[in-house]
C-alpha cells in the first residue's frame, strides 16, 4: 500500500532509519556512508530522508526504538543492526514493523538466520564470525608456534562479540588456547585494565586480541607502557582513527576491517530501492534472492590490513572476498572517502 | 486573613500541586501535537497512548515503590538492580525447572511459569528484608545500604547467571534467552500490565491513605522519633517499605525479561533507579519524608513519560541525546516550583552577591548553549548576551528593590 | 534620663505564621546597664533578643543603635556592631572541641594563616577558667555534661568581648555555685562598662543583678521599672497579667493502691565519665496521684521516664512492677499496650508531626479504633478528634487544619489527647508546659487534676519548680542521676528542692 | 575513667579508624600475596604497585570532592557526569581552537592544551556554583539537584559533541578522538597524576584540618544552624564544597580523556559517583556530616583498590563480574563496622524477632549462593544448610540472653 506517490499529503519527508546497536565510531563512518548515499542518490529529489539512530547498546533500547518507529507515520525502511540474534522480541518487533508496511532490513548484524529469517528482507554486512575467523588465520599465520590469547570487548554477551570471539577461535586452530575473554563494560578506562590484569595473571599470554573498536588503542596503550611489544602479537577488530596511527608507529601486527561507509551507503540504497518498488536495483544487489541460504545477503565484505613493512602475512592466506591491504593502501582508501577510521 | 497567606488545608495544597502536574501533562501532550510535524498523536491517538502507556504503567509500578520509600522518609538506590537481578532469578528458576525446555526453545507450561514468578517475588521480599535488616538492625543510613546492594546485586545476578548455564547446559554464557510464547505474550501485554500498575497503584493508594499502616509510614517519614515514642513500631514499617519497594521492582524486573525475551542482567534496567526516584520527586514527594502521594507519583511518571515521548515525537532522530538533559532540567523545575510555592510570599532575591553573579553568567551560558544546540551557533551568541543582559537586569532590580525595603 | 540611648527599640513587631511574637514593642537601655527581661513563656523575649542579634531579619519597626538607625541581615552584622548573645538553646557541634566551638567563626590563626589551635586552647581555657569550669578545652564538646555545654556556649559568647551581651536564660542547666561564678564574671563585665540584656525566670537573679526591669506579655511591653521601685510579686503579677491564683488544685485528693513501683533503677551510660545516667532510683506511684520529679537540665528527669515508657536507648537494671506486675518494655508499643502514656518534652521533636492536621496528630495512636476490618473510616477519625478536642477544649477552628496553625497550648493539649485515647494507666508528662501561655498552663493544671481524680496516676517533670508544688501530691528531686529528696506537699519548698537538686554527688 | 571510655582526644579516635582501614589495606595485600598463584606482587612489586597508583590517584582526586561535600553536610551525585561532560569541554575546545590539527592528528602544541585545560577547569567551577545556587538559593535538597546534573550533564555533553563535530567537521561524530602525543603522555604518566593527587590530597588535608574554613566546614556539616548563628556564611562554605568537588572531576575528566585518547561521553566515566561516595564512606565519612578525615579518604580509595585489584589478581579469569559483589559487600562491611563501633559496649541483637528470622535465612542463602559460585552446587547446598543452622544457633543464644538480662 506504501508507494512513492503517496508522500505528498505530509509536509516532511519520509524517512529511512539505520538504528545501531550501540554507540561507537564505527556508526560515525555508517553515518558518513549514508549520507553519502543520501547525496548521490538524490533522496531529498524523492521526499525521503536518511538517518542514523544510535541505540544506547540495550536489547530494551533497541526494542523500544523499534516500537517507537511502529507509532510514527513517516517511516518508509529501517536497517536493523540486530544487538542480539538470538533475541525473539528485537525479532517480533521487526515483523511487527513489516506488518505495519514499514520495510526491513538488518545491516551489520543479522537476526538468526534459522529461525527469524522473515524478520527481515535481507541482511547487508558482513559476518562477524568470518571477520572472527579471517583475525585468527592472520594470528595464526604470524605465529605459527601457536599461543594463548586472550580477548578483550565491551560485553562478552553482544552478538558480535560472541561471534567474533568464536570466529576467532575457529580461525587460528589447535594451536592457540583461549585464556580468558574480558569484558570492560564499555568503560575504556577499564579495558586498559583489563590488558594489565590479563598480562600480569597469565604468564604464557602472547596474543592480544581486540573485539570492539577501542580495544585496540587500550591493548597498545598498555603494551607501549609496560615496554613488552616484542612479547605480543596483536590483533584487532576495527580501525579506529588512534589504531592507525598505532599502526603506523608498529604495534598492531593485523586489524580485520569491515567496512561501515558501504553499510551505511549499501542500506540506503537497499532501503530506497525496496520504498520504490525499484526491482531492477534489488535484483542486481541481491542476484540470488530466493535461491536458498545466503540469497538475501549482500556482503560489504572484509579487509585485512597489516603494516607496510616486515609483514609475514600476504593475500593468499586469506579468503577470496576479503581485501588484503598494507596500511598505506588502506589509508589512501579512508582519503578517498574522507574517512578517519573505519 | 490576608490573601498572601498560604492555603491551612494541607489536602488543598496537595489537590493543587497534582493538579498542577495534571494540566503540565496535558500541556506537553497539545505542544507534541503542535511541534510534530507528523501529528502522531491526532493520526494514530490509541497507538500513541498504548506506547506511552506502556512505559508509564513499568516505570510506574516500581516508582510506586520508590514512592513509598521516600514518603517513609528513606531512599532506595538499588531497584535498577533489583530489576536487574530479579529478572536473572526468575530465569534461572525456569531454568532450573525446565532446562530441557528452555534451551530447545519449547513451551514451559503454566506450572513453571508461576512457580518462577512466584520464587523471583519471594527474592525481592528478600532483598527488601535485607535492606531493612541492613538500615533498622546494623545502622546502616538507607544511602549506603541500597547503595551496596545496586552495586553488587547486578554483580551477583551475573556471577549466577554465568554459573547456572555452565552447569545446567554445559556452556558459560552471560544471558539466558527466554522463548515460552504464552510468558512472552503476557509480559509484553500493555493491557496487563497496565492493570496490573492500575492495581497496584490503587492498592498502594488505598494503603497509604486510607489505612492504619499508611498513616503509620507518613507518620514515619514526617517524624521519626516521634513516631517511635508514640509506640509504634518503625522497624516493622521500614521493612514494609523496602520489602514492598523491593518487590514492586522484582515484579518490574519480570516483565522486562519478557518484554525482552532475555535476562541479561549487564545492560537490565540501568540507572532506572533514578528514574524512579526522579517520578516519585516531579510527583510531589519530599526527600525529607512524609509528604507524598500516590496519584501524584503516577502523575509524576506520566508526566515524565509524556515529556520524553514527546521530545521523540519532536525531534524525531536522536532524541535520546537530549533525553537526559531534559529529564534534568524537568526535576529540577518541578522541584523548585514545589519549593518556590511553599515559601511564597516571602520576596526572593535569585541573584544576589557574587554567587549571583556567576550564576546569571552560568544561566546565560547554558541558554546559549541550548540555543546553539536547537538552532545555530550564530543564534546561541546571540542568546548568550540577551541571556546575560536580562539576567542582569533583574539581579540589578533585585538589589535594588532590596535596598529600598532595607532603607 | 537625659543620656542618649544605646539601644533603643521603636515601635518593633514581629509575625510568626499564626503567630505575633512582639506587637508594637518599643524600649531604650542606656549604656552600661543590666537589663533584665522577663515574662512567661513565649511572651517574646528570645524573639526580641534575637532581632537585636541579627538572627532574625526581617520584622516591622525600627532598631537604633548609638543613635542610628540598624538593621542586622545576620549575626555576624550584629556581632561587627558591638552585639553578642549566648542562645537559650544550646548551639554548638557536638563533633568539634570545646575550643573550636567557643572560637567558631572568630578563629585564630598563626602567622601562615593556618588555624592556631594551641592559642584558641589557651584563650579558651583562660575564659572557662573565668567561669571555673574544668573542661579540657580539646574535649569534643558531645562528650560534655549539659551543664559544662552551657559553660562553653557562655564563654563563647565572651571571647566575642562585645560591648552589649545578651543571655537568654544561661543558668538553666547550671548548679548553684556555677550561677555563683557566672555572676562573678557578670560583675567584672559590668565593671568593664559591658551592656547586658538579661533574660530569667528566676526571680532571685533577676533582682540580684539587674538595673532595670523590663515585663513582656504576650508580645506586648507592660512595663519598664527600676529594681528598686519594685518587687518580685509584683513583677510576677505583671508577667501573668493577674493576681496569681493560688490555683491549688492538688487539695482533697485521696491516692489510691499503687500502681507503678521502681526499685533500684539504674541506666548506665556508656563511654561517659559519670557511667550511670540514672543510678538505684527507687519509688512508687499510686491511683490518682501526680508525682514530681525535679532536677536541673541534664539530671536525669527525661531518662527516668524514658525507662519507664521502654523507650531509652540503653538496657537498665532493676526491676519496674506495673499493677504488682514485674514488666520490662523493649520498645514504646509494648508500653503503651500495658496502659502508659508519655508525652515528651521536646513537642516539636519528639511528639508533633507538623506536616499533619490535627485531627490525625490526635488519632494517630488509636487509629485502629477508627478502622472497620482494613480501612480507616475518615468520618470515624472526625468524630473520635473531635471529641477529644471538646473534651481538651482545644481551640482551634476544626479538627483538619494543620495543627502548626494550633498554638503551643493547644498543640499540647492535643498531644495529651492523643495520648489519653489510649485509656493509660500511668501518664508521663515530661516537662507538659513548656513553652505555653498562662492561661493554657492553667488549663492544662486543671485538667490534670481532672484527670487525676478520675484515677489515672501521673508522673510529672517540670522546669519550674512553682509549677510542680501547684500540681503535685509528692515531689522526687533528682541530682546526676541519684534520687536525692523525696518530698510530700506540705514539706516540699523551693528553697529545700534547689538544694537537694544542686547536690553534688561525692565522686 | 573505666576502660571502656572512648579517648577524649578526637584525632585519637579518628586515628583508630584510619589506623583500622590502614591495617585492612596491608592483609588485603598479603591475602592477595597469598592466594595469587602468580605471586605477582613479589615478582613485580613495582609495576603492581604503579598499577594500584594509578587508579588510586584518579579515583582519589574526585573521591577528595565527595569527601568535603559529605563533610560538609551535603552530597555530590553528579561526579560521573561531571567528569564526562568536563572531558566533552576539553575536547570540544581543543577542536575549537585548534580545528586544523585535531582533525589531522597534528600535535596541539602547549598554548592549546593549556587553554583547554584552563577552560575546563572554568567549567567545573561553573557547574559547581550551579549546584551550589540550586542548593542555596532555589532551595533544592542537595540529592535533587545533583541527581539533575547527574541525568543532565551528560546528555548535554553528547549533544554538545554531536553539534560541535558536525558544525567544525562537517561530519556528526559521537566522540572526539585526542591525538596530541605531548597532552597523551602528560595524561596517562602515573607520576604525574599521582603527584597530583597527593598535592591536591594534602592542600585538602590541610584546607580542612588547619584551616579556618575548613574548621567551618566540619562545623556547617555538624551543625547547620549554630554554624550560622556564629557569624558564618554557610551559604558561601557550600559553594565552596560544591565548586571545589565539581572542579576535582573536571581535573579527572581532563586526565580520563586524555588517558582514553577520546572524548566519549556517553560511556566516560558511567557510575564513577558511586565510587566516589563509596570511598569517602569507606574512609569514615557519615553521611550525615561533620564527621570524616582527607586521609580516612584516601585509606577508602587505597582499599577500595587493593580489593578490586586483590580479586582481578586472584580470580585471574572473569573477575570483572565479581568486581561490584565485591565492592557491595566491602562497603555495607566498612561501614557497618564504623557503625557498631560508635554503639559498642551496648549489646546488640541481630536476629531479633520475625526480621532475624528471615535475615537468617537471607543470609545463609546468599552464603550458599557465593559458595556456589566459588566453588560447587553441591558445596552450596552444604554451605545454606550449615549457613542456616549457625545462624539460628546465634539466634537462639541471643535470645537466651535477652532473656536472662531482662529477668
Ligand atoms: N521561628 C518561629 N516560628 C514560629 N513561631 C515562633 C518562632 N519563634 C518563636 N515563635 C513563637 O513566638 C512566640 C514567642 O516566642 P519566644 O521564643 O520569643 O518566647 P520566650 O519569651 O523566649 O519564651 P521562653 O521563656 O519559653 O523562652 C511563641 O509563641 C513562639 O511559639
Ligand atoms: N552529655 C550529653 N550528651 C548527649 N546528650 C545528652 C547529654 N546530656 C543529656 N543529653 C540529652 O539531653 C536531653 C536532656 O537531658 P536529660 O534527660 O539528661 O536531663 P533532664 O533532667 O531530663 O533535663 P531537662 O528535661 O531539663 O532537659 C536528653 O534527651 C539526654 O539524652
Ligand atoms: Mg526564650
Ligand atoms: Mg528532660
Amino acid at each position: 500500500s506504501r508507494q512513492p506517490t503517496e508522500t505528498s499529503s505530509l509536509p516532511a519527508a519520509k524517512r529511512f532509519i539505520l538504528l545501531t546497536n550501540g554507540n561507537s565510531p564505527f556508526w560515525d563512518t555508517a553515518r558518513a556512508g549514508l549520507e553519502a548515499a543520501a547525496q548521490e542518490l538524490q533522496l531529498e529529489r524523492d521526499g525521503f530522508q536518511a538517518v542514523l539512530d544510535v541505540n544506547d547498546g540495550t536489547p530494551q533500547g533497541q526494542i523500544d526504538k523499534l516500537k517507537q518507529f511502529a507509532s510514527q507515520r513517516d517511516i518508509v525502511a529501517v536497517g536493523v543492526s540486530v544487538i542480539d540474534a538470538a533475541n525473539v522480541a528485537v525479532a517480533d518487533e521487526m515483523k511487527n514493523l513489516q506488518d505495519k508496511g514499514v520495510h526491513v532490513v538488518t545491516i551489520d548484524s543479522d537476526v538468526d538466520r534459522e529461525k527469524f529469517r522473515d524478520a527481515r528482507f535481507a541482511f547487508i554486512g558482513t559476518d562477524n564470525l568470518a571477520g572472527g575467523q579471517e583475525l585468527g588465520t592472520a594470528a595464526r599465520h604470524l605465529r605459527p608456534e601457536g599461543g594463548q590469547y586472550v580477548t578483550f570487548v565491551g560485553r562478552t554477551g553482544a552478538q558480535n562479540a560472541i561471534e567474533r570471539v568464536s570466529g576467532f577461535e575457529q580461525g587460528a586452530g589447535d594451536k592457540f588456547e583461549a585464556l580468558d575473554n574480558m569484558a570492560d563494560d564499555l568503560d575504556r578506562t577499564r579495558a586498559r585494565d583489563n590488558v594489565r590484569n590479563a598480562i600480569s595473571n597469565h604468564r604464557g599470554l602472547n596474543v592480544l586480541v581486540g573485539i570492539w573498536s577501542y580495544n585496540a588503542p587500550a591493548i597498545v596503550d598498555v603494551v607501549r607502557q609496560l615496554n613488552r611489544r616484542s612479547d605480543f602479537t596483536i590483533v584487532v577488530f576495527d580501525a579506529e582513527p588512534v589504531a592507525i596511527k598505532d599502526m603506523e608507529a608498529g604495534f598492531i601486527d593485523a586489524m580485520v576491517v569491515q567496512n561501515p561507509f558501504e553499510m551505511g551507503y549499501q542500506g540506503v540504497r537497499l532501503m530506497k530501492a525496496l520504498a520504490q518498488d525499484d526491482k531492477a536495483t534489488i535484483e542486481e544487489m541481491l542476484p540470488n534472492n530466493g535461491e536458498g541460504d545466503g540469497g538475501d545477503i549482500y556482503d560489504t565484505g572484509l579487509k585485512v590490513v597489516v603494516p607496510d613493512e616486515d609483514s609475514p602475512l600476504n593475500a593468499d592466506m586469506f579468503g577470496a572476498k576479503t581485501e588484503f591491504l598494507r596500511l598505506g593502501d588502506f589509508k589512501n582508501w579512508l582519503a578517498k572517502y574522507g574517512l578517519q577510521g573505519s | 486573613m490576608s490573601p498572601m497567606r498560604p492555603k491551612a488545608f494541607p489536602l488543598g495544597w496537595l489537590a493543587r500541586s497534582e493538579a498542577g502536574l495534571g494540566l503540565a501533562v496535558v500541556a506537553v501532550v497539545l505542544l507534541t501535537l503542535l511541534f510534530d510535524q507528523q501529528r502522531t498523536y491526532y493520526y494514530s491517538p490509541e497507538l500513541s497512548a498504548l506506547d506511552v502507556l506502556r512505559h508509564t504503567s513499568m516505570l510506574g509500578i516500581f516508582a510506586l515503590g520508590a514512592a513509598i520509600v521516600i514518603i517513609s522518609g528513606g531512599i532506595d538506590l538499588s531497584a535498577g538492580s533489583v530489576i536487574a537481578f530479579s529478572g536473572t532469578i526468575c530465569a534461572t528458576l525456569m531454568v532450573f525447572l525446565a532446562p530441557e525446555a528452555m534451551q530447545k526453545a519449547e513451551p514451559l507450561g503454566a506450572g513453571v511459569t508461576i512457580l518462577a514468578v512466584g520464587g523471583t517475588l519471594v527474592v525481592g521480599f528478600l532483598i527488601g528484608s535485607l535492606h531493612a535488616w541492613l538500615i533498622t538492625v546494623i545502622g546502616l543510613p538507607p544511602f549506603i545500604a541500597t547503595l551496596a546492594t545496586l552495586v553488587g546485586l547486578r554483580s551477583l545476578a551475573r556471577a549466577v547467571i554465568e554459573n547456572v548455564t555452565l552447569h545446567t547446559f554445559g556452556a558459560r554464557t552471560t544471558q539466558i534467552q527466554i522463548f515460552d510464547q504464552q510468558f512472552r505474550s503476557l509480559t509484553t501485554s500493555v493491557w496487563l500490565r497496565a492493570a496490573l500498575f492500575l492495581t497496584l497503584a490503587v492498592a498502594a493508594w488505598v494503603l497509604l491513605s486510607r489505612t492504619v499502616v499508611g498513616r503509620h509510614l507518613y507518620a514515619l517519614g514526617g517524624n521519626e522519633e516521634a513516631t517511635r515514642l508514640s509506640g509504634i513500631r518503625t522497624d516493622r514499617l521500614k521493612w514494609l517499605a523496602y520489602a514492598l519497594s523491593a518487590m514492586l521492582s522484582s515484579i518490574a524486573g519480570i516483565f522486562y525479561i519478557g518484554e525482552q525475551s532475555v535476562a541479561d542482567p549487564q545492560t537490565l534496567a540501568r540507572g532506572y533507579e533514578l528514574n524512579a526516584i526522579a517520578a516519585a520527586v516531579v510527583g510531589g514527594c519530599s526527600l525529607r519524608g512524609g509528604i507524598g502521594t500516590i496519584p501524584g507519583t503516577v502523575l509524576g511518571c506520566l508526566f515524565l513519560r509524556v515529556v520524553i515521548d514527546g521530545i521523540a515525537k519532536i525531534i524525531k532522530t536522536g532524541a535520546d541525546v537530549y533525553e537526559g538533559l531534559i529529564v534534568g532540567i524537568v526535576v529540577v523545575m518541578a522541584v523548585a516550583l514545589n519549593q518556590l510555592r511553599e515559601t511564597s510570599g516571602r520576596r526572593k532575591r535569585f541573584f544576589e552577591g557574587p554567587l549571583g553573579a556567576v550564576t546569571v553568567i552560568n544561566l546565560a551560558l547554558l541558554l546559549g548553549v541550548l540555543t546553539t544546540l536547537v538552532a545555530s551557533p550564530t543564534s546561541g551568541q546571540v542568546a548568550v548576551l540577551v541571556g546575560l543582559a536580562c539576567l542582569a537586569l533583574v539581579k540589578l532590580f533585585e538589589a535594588a528593590r532590596a535596598r529600598r525595603a532595607g532603607s | 534620663m537625659d543620656v542618649s540611648p544605646l539601644i533603643s527599640i521603636r515601635r518593633v513587631t514581629k509575625r510568626f505564621p499564626g503567630v505575633v511574637a512582639l506587637s508594637d514593642v518599643s524600649l531604650d537601655i542606656p549604656a552600661g546597664e543590666l537589663h533584665a527581661i522577663v515574662g512567661e513563656n513565649g511572651a517574646g523575649k528570645s524573639t526580641l533578643m534575637k532581632l537585636l542579634a541579627g538572627v532574625i531579619g526581617s520584622f516591622e519597626g525600627e532598631l537604633l543603635l548609638r543613635g542610628r538607625p540598624v538593621r542586622f541581615a545576620d549575626t555576624r552584622a550584629a556581632e561587627a556592631a558591638g552585639i553578642g548573645i549566648i542562645h537559650q538553646e544550646l548551639n554548638l557541634v557536638d563533633e568539634l572541641s570545646a575550643a573550636a566551638n567557643v572560637f567558631l567563626g572568630r578563629e585564630k590563626r598563626t602567622r601562615l594563616g593556618l588555624l592556631d589551635n594551641r592559642v584558641m586552647e589557651r584563650s579558651a581555657a583562660e575564659l572557662l577558667d573565668q567561669l571555673e569550669c574544668r573542661v579540657v578545652p580539646s574535649e569534643r564538646v558531645k562528650t560534655l555534661r549539659v551543664g559544662d555545654q552551657q559553660l562553653v556556649e557562655i564563654a563563647k559568647a565572651l571571647s566575642r568581648e562585645t560591648e552589649i551581651l545578651i543571655m537568654d536564660e544561661p543558668t538553666s542547666a547550671l548548679t548553684e555555685s556555677e550561677v555563683a561564678r557566672l555572676f562573678r564574671v557578670i560583675e567584672r563585665l559590668r565593671a568593664r562598662g559591658v551592656t547586658i540584656l538579661y533574660i530569667s525566670h528566676k526571680m532571685d537573679e533577676v533582682f540580684r543583678l539587674a538595673d532595670r526591669i523590663t515585663v513582656l506579655r504576650d508580645g506586648r511591653l507592660v512595663t519598664t521599672v527600676p529594681r528598686a521601685d519594685t518587687d518580685p510579686r509584683r513583677i510576677t503579677h505583671l508577667m501573668v497579667g493577674r493576681e496569681i491564683e493560688s490555683v491549688q488544685v492538688a487539695e482533697h485528693r485521696v491516692p489510691g493502691q499503687p500502681v507503678l513501683e521502681v526499685e533500684r533503677l539504674s541506666l548506665p551510660w556508656p563511654g561517659h565519665a559519670r557511667a550511670w545516667r540514672l543510678r538505684d532510683i527507687s519509688f512508687s506511684l499510686r491511683r490518682g496521684e501526680i508525682l514530681g520529679v525535679a532536677g536541673l537540665m541534664g539530671a536525669g528527669r527525661t531518662e527516668l521516664l524514658e525507662c519507664l515508657f521502654g523507650s531509652s536507648a540503653e538496657a537498665y537494671s532493676g526491676s519496674i512492677r506495673l499493677e504488682g506486675r514485674q514488666v520490662r518494655f523493649r520498645h514504646p508499643a509494648e508500653a503503651r499496650r500495658a496502659g502508659i502514656a508519655l508525652v515528651t518534652e521536646d513537642r516539636k521533636r519528639l511528639g508533633l508531626f507538623d506536616q499533619m492536621t490535627v485531627c490525625q496528630n490526635i488519632t494517630l495512636c488509636t487509629l485502629r479504633q477508627a478502622a472497620a476490618g482494613w480501612l480507616v473510616s475518615p468520618a470515624r477519625e472526625r468524630r473520635m478528634a473531635a471529641e477529644t478536642v471538646g473534651q481538651l477544649n482545644v481551640k482551634t477552628t476544626g479538627v483538619d487544619v494543620p495543627i502548626t496553625s494550633l498554638s503551643g497550648g493547644n498543640q499540647q493539649k492535643s498531644i495529651i489527647g492523643r495520648w489519653l485515647r489510649t485509656r493509660p494507666k500511668v501518664l508521663l508528662l515530661d516537662d507538659p508546659t513548656r513553652g505555653i501561655d498562662v492561661g493554657a498552663k492553667a488549663e492544662i493544671y486543671r485538667l490534670m487534676d481532672r484527670l487525676c481524680r478520675d484515677g489515672l496516676a501521673m508522673i510529672v517533670t517540670s522546669s519550674e519548680l512553682p509549677e510542680l508544688l501547684t500540681v503535685c501530691d509528692r515531689i522526687l528531686v533528682i541530682c546526676e542521676g541519684r534520687l536525692t529528696g523525696e518530698f510530700n506537699r506540705a514539706e516540699a519548698t523551693e528553697q529545700r528542692i534547689m538544694e537537694a537538686a544542686t547536690l553534688r554527688s561525692a565522686g
